[in-house]
């Protein structure tokens, strides 16, 4: 991929990604991706009355992974569970003014990664 | 942005100045077709004879056993086809290796679907063919070995020698793809018992979309392109004289520069590896330590992933590059480096560094320091370094 | 020497210093590989986009319907090797005419060897491929129709809208060898109905070693050059960067002037068929009158012999040919001359003279002039003519 098929939001997200690093006490986490295909990501979330007060990720991947994984939790931060769930990968893209063709599929790891901690809040938060 | 770190001679070099001088006359002034009769052409005919000249005296051949052509790609192609084709009736088996370039892999995969049989050599984990496993790979319908002389995205140079010596005493014959390789070592092909070898100007400061094949005299070559009586009737087209021209002037100057050149590179490549690996740790060189192009460094990351690293160099203006360039935009890890045993994630993270005779010292440092921190910042965001701190504080 | 008269712009044109202009900055300056990922390397890709930009447009078809290649040559081979590859399931024959450049022709006869059936269409007096003739030859069978736009030795324009549509009608696939119709005559692919089209830069003020191979959308194309992911995966080797651009611009120099240069050509070029027809005796003008391009003229001198008239105008610095460049050097008579029915010996005696719009009316002159003398001189040593006038006077 090149540099110059990236808009300028990806890389600002890309070179100065938001909400980066470990939430140590989340009430969730979940993860996307696969190490041996060049991606992994993992989102952690603190929730209070169904709304996302803190978000972060950590990520393995390229610049479109990068900057998707920031994007996604810019966009899910401070939303209710419901509406966070409705995020999609087009959702994200969008949110950057757009993906190279190629790079799509890198977006989808930020909105799996983030359903996946919201599902695994709610399993968590049942079983109490 | 502050001045350009060009970090990526492997991918492709800048012409040298003087490549330029030598060409330009052939585009307005002595623009005659080689093949007319008339005097004026003439210029053009011995632009092209007293490249091929330099070229036959670099490898220690004869002139006719140079044939141009339009690069790297199109002599492996050519070089793999005709022996396919021309000794079809001797046998149908090629023996190659996993790390050759994609021009190499890709025309033998072509073969395997129309009837031949293709072994792929295993490597060791310096990314070398073992030339006992050449050997007993020979069978009687062995009518090819297809080795590169030094590999392209590890540096690691080939034990072509050795192999040379096997091809001959059992009479197969050996094609070397010596892109990467030509201007950077001294080759002598009737030293080595190389029969077909394949080179590309830009890879040594002359222009793209110039190429040659050596071809031993005596092989059967059949043509890769038909049509006009060009290259001993074997590649037709006329002749891109300037490119030519070009090609010659910079392999005189390669040849001059050698010595000379490959010191200071080797130098200066050591000074990078010594650096990368003493002060970024869980770092891994691949290729040879020792037996490799004086001009190359490749390193695994761990835990971080190569396009991100390649694009946050090039945010402070320096070029690099991970896997070859062709392959790079496919998400697929390079095979070399799977070849030579790194897992998956490892491979992703792998940034080659190729210098030139104009890197300085001053470059290389400035290309550390910002590896150091923009490292240190893809680990602090990698889960794959969370878990690996996680697992050994435990 | 007095100042060269260049007449074999057939054979080669020279590069425009505009050309020469737009290509250097790529030899030194912006030399990235184009498919490096850094921004450096943008540029690289830039100036091939935006060449093929103006290449598809000059044809009326899509970016992606142009392949860069290394000239008309590699155009023509991969064109008519990739359909008898791909359609082979479909049949095995393959049109083409008498009068095709060689690149054509030794390709056709290469897949004759290998189980393609080929036929060889006559054309008539003026070098013209009939289509009633075409579409006759038509079987069940037949994979591609393959017809030059123009032929290079007599310069005749062969009815590509007419063999466009047979092809068209009857389901089967046209290409055609541009490569001396490109930037000379308007051209337009969708129009005329060609499905694959080749060209060569350097006929049209651009450099040596560049040319493109159009593929309408739609038909399965085979790799020729296999390896790296170059153009859309089809053609394998680091882009000649410089090259493209050059060609783009000089694509798009033709463009412009080709209305103003194609009056003035016809003006100086049928200026010089008169003189030449009314001054010298016993002189056929080959090729169509009218039907030809703008350049071209090609006489036969009854009683001569073509090398000799060239080399005497090469000592009065005058640039012609005999037969197509390729070919000369080579005894056989044309096999164009020979196609629209001149015996032997005239086919022996051919000029071809081939102008640039740098071309003065002054050169044109001063090349009759020194034509009518060394004729005559040649003439007066020719037995040939010494019967002739014998068996005249009886
Ligand atoms: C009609 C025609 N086809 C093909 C070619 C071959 O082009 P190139 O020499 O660029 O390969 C030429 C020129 O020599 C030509 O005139
Ligand atoms: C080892 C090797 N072989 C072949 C090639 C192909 O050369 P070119 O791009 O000039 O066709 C390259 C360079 O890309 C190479 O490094
Ligand atoms: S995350 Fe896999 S390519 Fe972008
Ligand atoms: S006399 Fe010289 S070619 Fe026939």
């Amino acid at each position: 991929m090149y540099c110059c098929s990236f808009s300028d939001k990806v890389m600002d997200h890309f070179m100065s990604p938001r909400n980066v690093g470990v939430i140590s006490d989340a009430d969730a986490e979940g993860s996307s991706g696969d190490p041996e295909c060049g991606d992994a990501l993992t989102i952690y979330i603190k929730v209070e009355d169904y709304v996302i007060t803190d978000i972060s990720f950590l990520v393995f991947g390229c610049v479109a992974a990068i900057a998707s994984s920031s994007m996604t939790t810019e966009l899910a931060k401070g939303r209710n569970l419901e509406e966070a769930l409705q995020i999609t990968n087009q959702d994200i893209a969008d949110a950057l003014d757009g993906l190279p063709e190629s790079k799509m599929h890198c977006s989808v790891l930020g909105a799996d990664a983030l359903e996946n901690a919201i599902k695994n809040y709610y399993t968590k938060n049942q079983k109490k | 942005m502050s001045k350009l770190i060009y970090l990526d001679n492997a991918a492709t070099t800048a012409v040298h100045p003087e490549v330029v001088a030598e060409m330009l006359p052939y585009f307005t002034e002595f623009y005659g077709n080689p093949s007319s009769i008339y005097s004026f052409a003439g210029k053009s005919r011995q632009a092209v004879d007293a490249s091929r000249k330099i070229i036959a005296g670099a490898l220690g051949c004869s002139e006719k056993e140079i044939y141009f052509t339009a690069g790297g790609s199109e002599s492996d192609n050519w070089a793999i086809k005709s022996i396919a084709e021309s000794y079809r009736s001797k046998g149908n088996h090629i023996i190659t290796s996993k790390i050759e370039h994609h021009a190499v892999l890709h025309t033998c995969e072509y073969l395997a679907k129309n009837g031949y049989e293709v072994t792929y050599l295993d490597v060791d984990g310096d990314g070398r063919v073992r030339p006992e496993d050449v050997e007993a790979s020979i069978r009687p319908e062995t009518i090819l070995i297809t080795i590169m002389f030094a590999n392209n995205e590890i540096g690691t140079i080939e034990p072509i020698r050795e192999i040379g010596r096997i091809a001959k005493e059992h009479n197969v014959l050996f094609h070397t793809d010596a892109v990467q390789a030509v201007g950077q070592v001294p080759i002598d092909v009737k030293e080595y018992n190389i029969d077909m070898l394949s080179a590309s100007s830009h890879k040594l400061k002359g222009p793209k979309g110039i190429g040659f094949l050596y071809v031993r005299n005596g092989i059967k070559l059949t043509s890769f392109i038909h049509g006009g009586g060009q290259e001993r009737k074997k590649r037709a087209g006329t002749e891109n004289v300037p490119g030519i021209a070009g090609f010659g002037k910079a392999m005189e100057i390669a040849l001059e520069t050698m010595e000379v050149r490959a010191e200071y590179e080797t130098e200066l490549r050591d000074h990078l590896i010594e650096r990368v690996l003493a002060e970024i740790p869980h770092t891994k060189l691949n290729g040879h330590r020792t037996d490799r192009l004086p001009n190359n460094a490749n390193f695994s990351f761990e835990f971080v992933e190569g396009e991100s690293v390649l694009i946050m160099l090039d945010m402070q203006g320096i070029c690099g590059s991970s896997g070859s360039a062709c392959t790079s935009g496919s998400l697929d890890p390079s095979h070399v480096l799977l070849a030579i045993g790194l897992p998956h994630e490892k491979a992703h993270g792998s940034l080659r560094l190729t210098l030139s005779d104009e890197t300085t010292r001053e470059d290389i440092d400035t290309t550390v320091d910002a590896l150091k921190v923009l490292i240190e910042r893809l680990r602090n965001m990698s889960p794959l370094y969370e878990d690996f701190i996680k697992n050994n504080s435990k």
